[in-house]
């Protein structure tokens, strides 16, 4: 294969057959690609470790991490709202830019959905870990019980549950439905009996009749014209979170869409790399060719713009209100003991990916590669930069401390970034990992 | 009442052959492909707005309720009713029941899950989810539409029960 | 930690003990010889099990053991709580409290408002003496060596020690005792003394005050005692004053003291100086804190003596010196000089000249007889007895509530010459260990005795529980060296006193225990002339560059309390250390040094040394270098042994070497941020006088805007306090008072070094300027009670929320542990449960205050405002149909408060509170984030001499 | 070559779905059923009790007042268990030999007290006050039941948080003449004072009652 360049064609033309062919014959195949069981050990192994130290926290309680007086927010909320951001790309790409008709974007929605699926579940783990008596977390959901007692609806937490619940659900359902015409076809090209079954299960019947395609369409659209809107509702709940609250570095009026933000561009990172590791692994580079690369790129770029725009606007509101606590606790992340964390962002996610102005680099797939590596750190480090900075300096300077993440903090944090991985493996084991009958209109308009 | 099914290499053969077996007076046609066919008329969008609506509606009614009526708190001094709080939840539900109500709306009009029909025993329907058109005529005539079939350059025709 | 409680906790299953705590309880005033009800009691012990593992589960969980008593309680009513008077007592002196039972049992140590020496405020450690009380590790037994004896044994043993005793006419008997006030054992050691002429009776505190004692004979020929009366005193230079920290009688200083303190409230505001190496609690509150190390007090207390005595300027004194000298003159009549305990007796009688001079006799100052049985120097008498105990003169050797082993170097060699020794001690000390027999002592709180105050009043002490653990009374130890008969310690006390009564004995006894005190003991002030050569008194100027000074830990005290984990856990007042007692050194030392807060050093004097970390102390004199006491004692029980290190070998008077050495230990404070500030005043008003009368508004900043929406809480009683910054001295009884009333949990060292200590209430400290010298700030923290609570909105599940009174609710059992009110706090007084300490604590149900729940793990809790005594109040007032009083509920530490910071009340019913707030100096803390706080405090005004400089 | 699946598959389908979404509905309802049963709040459980006191001999039978035994009902936050001196009062002239007073007598004797079983128990976090509730027109009866009718004692409300908010959000129906609140077989009769006045006598609505800090500490 040549070497993917900016100027590739969305897709190399090719049959309908052929395409198909290569795309369900994946899981189909004992491993989709060389060493596929060995990949995917580790993973399955950290996640065993994501489970052992759920069960500990469940037993000795949330003082195994770090937190304390003043940071009473540790990674929980750092890792919580580092993965929904991640997640939330796969839902810009596969609905934002359905919207605008982006014919790129049919390579690679079901990876990028997909991605949404497992990030979103890494996340919605942490509100319920983070709680100090998670067995009751089912208090959030206003159902009569016998206490006559209700959730406080004023409060960002409960929003966020809500958010959280709807993302969650929403995603899977608007998944699954892009997949049905994919299972039904999968059904059919099924050899084996267990497969016929399973996908047929699965495809509920689908068989592309024209009825069930004039009713498909339209909902898709709809649907995706929902999804869009969603996922920045959730973001900037995620956002209120911090910005309803009174506290220094928090209550600011630009959280919402900082978040959207930042959300944007994690999302994009983490959908690339899963592009420029799938296009290889499982020889998909004639449908996700140079042109994909070239547009991540660009989109990683704008967004690392946003952020930083962001940035600046976070240091200008600060000194522009001029409230004392907000500028010792903005001093604090510049110069205090946490700066070269807060330094670290800037650098990941806003100077580095300044490189991709170039074209030439936005195809050279190995600093693609670290740069997305570079962001998904550095977003990571934003959220501390949130949480922890923040809280370390509160008001009263008899309450200011510092906050250290514990051995257990990491090993969640390497759990659920395990699960991640895991889980996207184990989909591409069974679903085809290209939306193939959104490809067929690609192709049909390459021809 | 037998079915016929006739495939076809592409999507323009088989609309092409689609409008003359019409003229050709065959009416109770269905046909089938591996990619969305053709704009139209569908409820779902109507269904989903209002599930929409009345998700968002029911969302903010319990909020208040709770706060004003089932146990009104003195909260932060904020006034019960707190509305512009309520708007968030309220939102989240909506979003939630349209979406819902669209995806499973879209099964019922469908009368899914229907993993068998008549049509599957035509082993040309095996393809039409990759890269076949199909166009399934139900007759009492199955002799007629065969021929119509092979005439308007079918590649394969089936015949099944109905 | 963990270990501790457990054998009290199995105890409270133990059906013997039941019976034996159900069989006799608390002796009453009122009701002679009678019960008090116990049902709650018994309740409560089984309870306890379930209380202990309190979760928020709302199951109505069945099973609970309900044990009425056999017997019923005439006299006494319901499970309600009721006071009944005693005495604690402080380096042997009387503090006169009283003890509140809940449900049967005492659970809270409050004060005596009728008692001189506690005006109804308490200490630190009298607070927390109701922990020791329960405190399983004093469960010792009889033992000889490490057996186990039967009290018949103890019997035989000491009918073999008097027949030994008789044969030298007491020659070789000894008594070692701590100071001793108590008229009822005087007159045992008297009775002895007949018995046996030539017995000797030895007293010991390793905190002699002999300089005190020296510096009186010095200036009267014998060993009187100051009594300041503060709140008649217009100027007071303190020189390293103990005066509101631990003098006998500190408590009722600190009372009058503050009582000139508020400008809003007193005519005329005093004027303090401190003159100090370190900061003291006087420091702390002075208008004026000048540091002088050792060598500089040596010669400035002569040089104002120079100044007052003679109107000399001396030549090479401090700008500050003549002001406050000229400030001292113009005051005549209304002037006080106080010098601490750690001055040379020379610095004090020319302080005694000084007063004399400023003609205060009489009115801001009188003198006393010394409340001691016998007033003795401390040192010499140790001193004599270890020469004895060395030449063998000493065959048997009796100690009493003193633990020379350990805080008496040399004790223990000398100890091994004596034939015979034996040990009273309330729970495990170093000497117990050492003697060959321990007999377990009753706590004070479960025995009779009696007590002087400071100045003389008597306290009878009677029994507030039966004793938990099997020990006697020292008066029946004592009894027993007199004869075959052991008598009882009622009868010993009743002896006592019964014979000054005559026929009104009964009455008078009634009297005694319901007031707390016997009236009328009070010594009268004395007459005695100044010696003319006390003026004269020259004070050698030590000549080392560095001063080791070994002072007695605030709380712990000379170890004694070092197994009492609220005070251990209990941050100092001006380092917020807990845990751990590091040598304390001044900025500009550690940077000679190139030490830092943690670093170990290497103190030497002679050839004892110690390797210790520092802790670098902004304000302190840089020649002094202080080590703090009664830390490092091995066996002391499971909180105290091995914590810290035993500066004791220290002691002495050779030259001091420091050098750096290498390490690092981690030290606990509760104070993390970093040191000094410009601008302190953000938080902690202040404001000199002056700029106070030119304009009273002048700490009021732009009042706070109105809310969007502000909704006044309507309800039938509107909570509020003020705390008056200007009266507190950061001596943290309302803390201790604060965890004993509403079960907050110690959490050990190491939590505390991870931030998660649980006081509801803090005092924060600020420094503010050159960090050399700062302006030293103090601001007791606690929720503030905000009407628009930021805590409750971001709170999803309606833990908490506001009432109609006022009051920031937390309801422990609804929450579920976001944390999020914590972190939307700005005062940051919310505290979280990051493990089941209170689980870990293994205190038993029965040390509980039982209107207060306990908290599980995962939960979130804060200051109520003592809701649970605010609920009692409304619930009698309900019943009787009437609002709740303006005053009629105190919280704990309101209550404690000896200077009275905090005024708390129901300002729907006006009172002091309304009358505090509407003050000048009256400000809400972080006014601008317009939380409308029902708690706010009264900003500090200095009363500063503008001639003296800083 | 044949459909993939028969014909009976779309009604198979269907019902598996059917039956799935059945399981959770009826999961759900149980989780949120169960701890409203009788069962599980342990009502009408009449307990072993050391010694069968039966509160319909005493108190139906021979017309005992609950103040004879449970003293500080009117002046406590608990109403007391008689002391087993109490019991021993009338024992010790009347059943002077019943085996089952036995353990009364031995309590006397040993100077030991009887342990009896809690019946009905509120939450540690729950601070309930006999005092204000009698004071203010509550009667035994409206937690306790008719004890007057049991032979054995035991729990006849849910003592739900709601059960107790139902009387908090709205006393007047609840209210009783004073004379009536020791009275467990009293019935509202048409010349009771209507609810209205007694709240008035009582005092009752002065505080809203259904503020957490009226019963959580």
């Amino acid at each position: 294969m040549t070497r993917p360049s900016p100027g590739d064609p969305v897709a190399l033309s090719t049959s309908n057959e052929a395409m198909t062919a290569h795309v369900s014959a994946v899981p189909f195949r004992a491993q989709p690609f060389a060493h596929y069981w060995l990949a995917v050990a580790p993973f399955g192994a950290l996640t065993g470790v994501l489970l052992g130290s759920i069960l500990y926290l469940f037993y000795a309680g949330v003082g195994i991490w770090g937190i304390d007086w003043p940071v009473a927010w540790g990674f929980a909320l750092i890792n919580y709202v580092w993965w929904i951001a991640i997640a939330s790309g796969g839902t810009f790409i596969s609905a934002l830019f359905y919207l605008t008709r982006s014919e790129w974007r049919n390579a690679i929605n079901r990876i990028a959905e997909t991605m949404t699926l497992f990030g979103a579940a890494c996340a919605g783990i942490y509100p319920i870990l983070h709680l100090g008596r998670p067995w009751f977390f089912y208090w959030l959901f206003p159902y009569p019980n016998t206490m006559g007692l209700w959730p406080q609806f004023r409060s960002p937490l409960l929003w966020d549950f809500f958010a959280i619940l709807t993302y969650v659900t929403s995603s899977v359902l608007f998944w699954y439905f892009g997949l049905l015409p994919d299972l039904a076809t999968m059904r059919d090209r099924a050899t084996s009996r267990r497969w016929q079954v399973f996908y047929g299960a699965l495809a509920l019947g689908f068989r592309g009749s024209s009825t069930q395609w004039r009713h498909y369409h339209v909902t898709y659209g709809v649907l995706a014209a929902i999804m869009a809107p969603l996922v920045c509702s959730v973001h900037s709940i995620v956002g209120l979170d911090f910005a309803g609250a009174a506290t220094p570095g928090w209550h600011s009026t630009q959280f919402p869409p900082f978040f959207i933000f930042g959300a944007f561009l994690s999302g994009f990172a983490t959908v690339l790399l899963l592009v420029m590791a799938l296009r290889r692994l499982l020889n998909l580079q004639a449908w996700m060719t140079g042109r994909h690369l070239d547009v991540l790129c660009k989109l990683m770029l704008t967004s690392s713009l946003f952020v930083g725009y962001a940035y600046v606007m976070d240091g200008f509101t600060v000194f522009y209100g001029g409230e004392k606590a907000d500028i010792v606790n903005y001093t604090a992340r510049l110069f205090g003991y946490y700066a070269p964390v807060y330094w670290g962002a800037v650098l990941f996610n806003v100077m580095l990916p300044q490189l991709l102005w170039v074209r030439a680099l936005r195809v050279n797939q190995l600093l693609v590669t670290l740069l997305c590596c570079g962001v998904i750190v550095g977003m990571w480090f934003e959220r501390y930069t949130i949480v922890v900075i923040s809280l370390h300096r509160p008001h009263l300077p008899s309450a200011w401390g510092l906050y250290h993440g514990s051995l257990w903090d990491w090993l969640t944090l390497m759990g659920t970034a395990g699960l991640f991985v895991f889980g996207i493996l184990l989909a591409i084991r069974i679903i085809p990992a290209m939306s193939m009958f959104e490809m067929r209109e690609t192709l049909e308009q390459r021809r | 009442m037998r079915i016929v099914v006739g495939a076809f290499p592409d999507e323009t053969a088989m609309q092409a052959a689609l409008g003359r077996l019409r003229e050709a007076g065959f009416n109770a046609i269905e046909t089938y492909g591996p990619k969305p066919a053709g704009e139209g008329h569908s409820p779902l969008p109507l269904v989903i707005l209002a599930g929409g609506l009345f998700g968002a509606a029911l969302g903010f009614w319990w909020q208040t309720h709770e706060t004003v009526q089932a146990y009104p708190l003195d909260i932060g001094g904020r006034p019960l009713f707190s509305w512009p709080a309520y708007v968030p939840i309220a939102l989240e539900i909506g979003i939630l029941l349209a979406i819902a109500s669209g995806v499973f709306g879209f099964f019922v009009v469908n009368r899914m899950p229907r993993l068998w029909e008549p049509v599957d025993d035509a082993p040309a329907m095996r393809r039409a989810t990759s890269d076949r058109w199909c166009i399934a005529i139900t007759t009492e005539t199955p002799e007629q539409a065969r021929h119509a079939l092979w005439r308007f350059a079918a590649l394969e025709v089936d015949e099944v029960a109905a | 930690m963990s270990r501790q409680w457990r054998a009290l906790d199995a105890l409270a299953r133990d059906p013997a003990f039941v019976t034996r705590a159900e069989a006799e309880f608390p002796m009453l005033a009122r009701a002679m010889a009678a019960q008090t009800d116990r049902r709650g009691m018994m309740r409560l012990m089984a309870a306890g099990l379930a209380l202990a593992g309190l979760t928020g589960c709302d199951a109505g969980e069945q099973g609970g053991i309900l044990m009425p008593p056999v017997h019923p309680a005439p006299g006494t009513v319901g499970a309600g709580s009721d006071l009944f008077a005693t005495a604690h007592l402080a380096q042997g002196y009387a503090e006169g409290v009283r003890l509140r039972h809940a449900a049967g049992r005492p659970i809270k140590v409050e004060g005596n408002p009728l008692h001189p020496a506690s005006l109804g405020g308490t200490d630190a450690i009298a607070q927390a003496e109701i922990l020791g009380f329960y405190d399983p590790d004093r469960d010792i037994g009889l033992r000889r060596g490490r057996v186990a004896q039967a009290w018949q044994d103890l019997l035989t043993a000491m009918a073999a020690r008097r027949t030994r005793a008789a044969e030298d006419r007491g020659a070789g008997l000894r008594l070692l005792t701590g100071r001793v006030t108590s008229p009822t054992l005087a007159r045992q050691i008297a009775d002895l003394r007949t018995t046996y002429p030539e017995m000797r009776w030895h007293q010991w505190e390793p905190v002699t005050r002999d300089s005190v004692r020296a510096g009186a004979l010095l200036a009267y020929g014998q060993p009187v005692q100051v009594r300041p009366h503060l709140a008649e005193a217009d100027v007071i230079v303190a020189f390293d004053s103990d005066l509101l920290s631990s003098a006998p009688g500190h408590l009722r200083f600190a009372r009058e003291f503050a009582a000139r303190r508020n400008p809003t409230r007193t005519d005329r505001m005093s004027r303090v100086y401190a003159v100090e190496p370190a900061p003291t609690q006087v420091g702390l509150a002075a208008d004026h804190r000048l540091i002088a190390g050792a060598r500089d007090l040596a010669r400035l207390v002569p040089m104002l003596a120079a100044s007052v005595l003679r109107d000399e300027a001396p030549a090479d004194a401090p700008p500050w010196l003549g002001a406050m000298a000229a400030d001292l003159k113009a005051a005549r009549g209304r002037a006080f000089v106080h010098a601490g305990p750690d001055l040379p007796p020379e610095s004090l009688a020319l302080v005694h000249a000084m007063n004399e001079a400023l003609g205060g006799r009489g009115t801001c100052w009188t003198l006393g007889a010394p409340a001691e049985a016998d007033s003795a120097a401390l040192g010499e008498s140790m001193r004599a007895l270890l020469d004895d105990m060395q030449a063998g003169r000493v065959h048997t050797l009796l100690v009493l509530d003193a633990n020379p082993a350990f805080t008496a170097p040399g004790f223990a060699d000398a100890l091994r010459r004596v034939e015979f020794s034996m040990t009273m001690a309330v729970g495990p000390t170093e000497t117990a260990g050492a003697t060959h027999w321990l007999v377990p002592q009753r706590h004070a709180f479960e025995d009779w005795s009696d007590a002087r105050a400071f100045d003389g009043t008597a306290t009878i002490l009677q029994p507030q529980a039966r004793p938990l653990f099997d020990a006697i009374s020292p008066h029946t130890l004592l009894s027993l060296l007199a004869g075959p008969a052991p008598a009882g310690s009622q009868d010993a006390v009743r002896a006592t006193w019964a014979p000054q009564w005559g026929d009104a004995a009964a009455a008078r006894w009634h009297d005694a225990l319901a007031t707390g005190l016997v009236a009328g003991t009070a010594s009268p002030p004395i007459d005695v002339r100044l010696r003319d050569d006390a003026a004269r008194a020259a004070p050698a100027v030590p000549d080392q560059p560095l001063t080791l000074s070994l002072r007695p830990d605030p709380y712990v005290w000379d170890g004694r309390w070092a197994n009492n984990a609220w005070l251990q856990e209990l941050p100092r007042p001006t380092t917020k250390l807990v845990w751990d007692n590091p040598l304390l050194i001044s900025p500009a030392r550690a940077r000679d040094l190139g030490v830092r807060n943690g670093d170990r050093v290497e103190v030497r004097r002679g050839d004892a040394h110690r390797v210790l970390p520092v802790w670098v102390v902004p304000g302190q004199a840089p020649e002094m270098v202080i080590a703090t006491l009664g830390y490092g004692r091995q066996d002391v029980g499971a909180v105290g042994s091995g914590v810290g290190w035993n500066v004791y070998p220290l002691a002495g008077d050779g030259p001091v070497s420091l050098r750096k050495a290498d390490g690092q230990d981690e030290l606990a404070s509760t104070e993390h941020h970093d040191p000094i500030f410009s601008d302190a005043g953000e938080y902690v008003r202040h404001a000199g006088l002056d700029a106070f009368e030119a304009d009273p508004k002048v700490l009021a900043r732009e009042p706070a805007l109105e809310h969007l929406y502000r909704m006044h809480p309507p309800g039938p009683a509107a909570w509020g306090m003020s705390v008056d910054l200007n009266a507190c001295i950061g001596c943290n009884a309302c803390v201790v008072a604060c965890m004993a009333e509403n079960n907050i949990p110690v959490v050990g060292k190491q939590q505390v070094m991870h931030q998660r200590e649980m006081h509801w209430l803090r005092i924060d400290r600020y420094y503010e300027g050159d960090p050399e010298d700062p302006e030293i700030l103090l601001q007791p923290m606690l929720c503030q009670h905000c009407e628009q609570a930021p805590c409750e909105i971001v709170c999803p599940v309606e833990a908490t929320m506001h009432d109609s009174e006022g009051l920031n609710v937390m309801v422990y059992n609804r929450c579920i542990g976001t944390r999020f009110c914590s972190n939307n706090c700005p005062y940051k007084v919310r505290r979280f449960n990051y493990y089941g300490y209170t689980k870990e604590e293994h205190r038993p149900a029965l040390a509980r205050n039982p209107d207060v729940t306990v908290r599980a793990r995962g939960v979130m809790e804060k200051c109520t405002f003592c809701l649970q005594r605010i609920a009692a109040a409304r619930i009698v007032a309900d019943i009787e149909n009437r609002p709740v009083g303006a005053e009629e509920v105190v919280t704990a530490c309101q209550a404690a408060c000896p200077t009275q910071v905090f005024s708390f009340g129901n300002m729907a019913q006006g009172g002091t509170v309304v009358e505090r707030k509407q003050s000048p100096l009256s400000y809400a803390m972080l006014a601008e984030q317009n939380t409308h706080p029902r708690l706010t405090y009264e900003g500090v005004i200095r009363n500063r001499n503008k001639d003296v400089g800083a | 070559m044949a459909a993939i699946f028969p014909p009976e598959a779309n009604l198979a389908a269907k019902l598996v779905l059917l039956s799935l979404a059945g399981a959770i509905a009826a999961g759900i309802g149980w989780w949120w059923l169960f701890p409203r049963t009788d069962y599980a709040r342990h009502v009408d459980w009449t307990v072993q009790q050391p010694v069968p006191f039966s509160h319909q001999h005493h108190v139906g039978g021979l017309g005992i007042d609950c103040r004879f035994c449970h003293v500080t009902v009117e002046v406590s936050g608990n109403a007391g268990l008689p002391p087993t001196y109490t019991c021993m009062t009338c024992h010790s002239q009347i059943w002077t030999n019943a085996a089952l007073l036995a353990p009364v007598r031995q309590s006397l004797a040993d100077n030991v007290p009887i342990r009896w079983h809690r019946v009905t128990d509120l939450p540690d976090y729950v601070y309930f006050n006999h005092a204000i509730h009698v004071a203010k027109g509550v009667g035994c009866e409206s937690c306790h039941g008719a004890v007057a009718d049991m032979p054995l004692m035991r729990k006849v409300r849910s003592m739900t948080m709601s059960f107790c908010l139902d009387c908090h959000r709205d006393p007047a129906p609840h209210l009783r003449p004073a004379e009536a609140i020791f009275d467990t077989k009293w019935q509202r009769t048409p010349d009771t004072p209507s609810p209205a006045t007694l709240m008035a006598q009582y005092h009752v609505g002065g505080r809203n009652l259904t503020e957490c800090s009226i019963c959580h500490r």
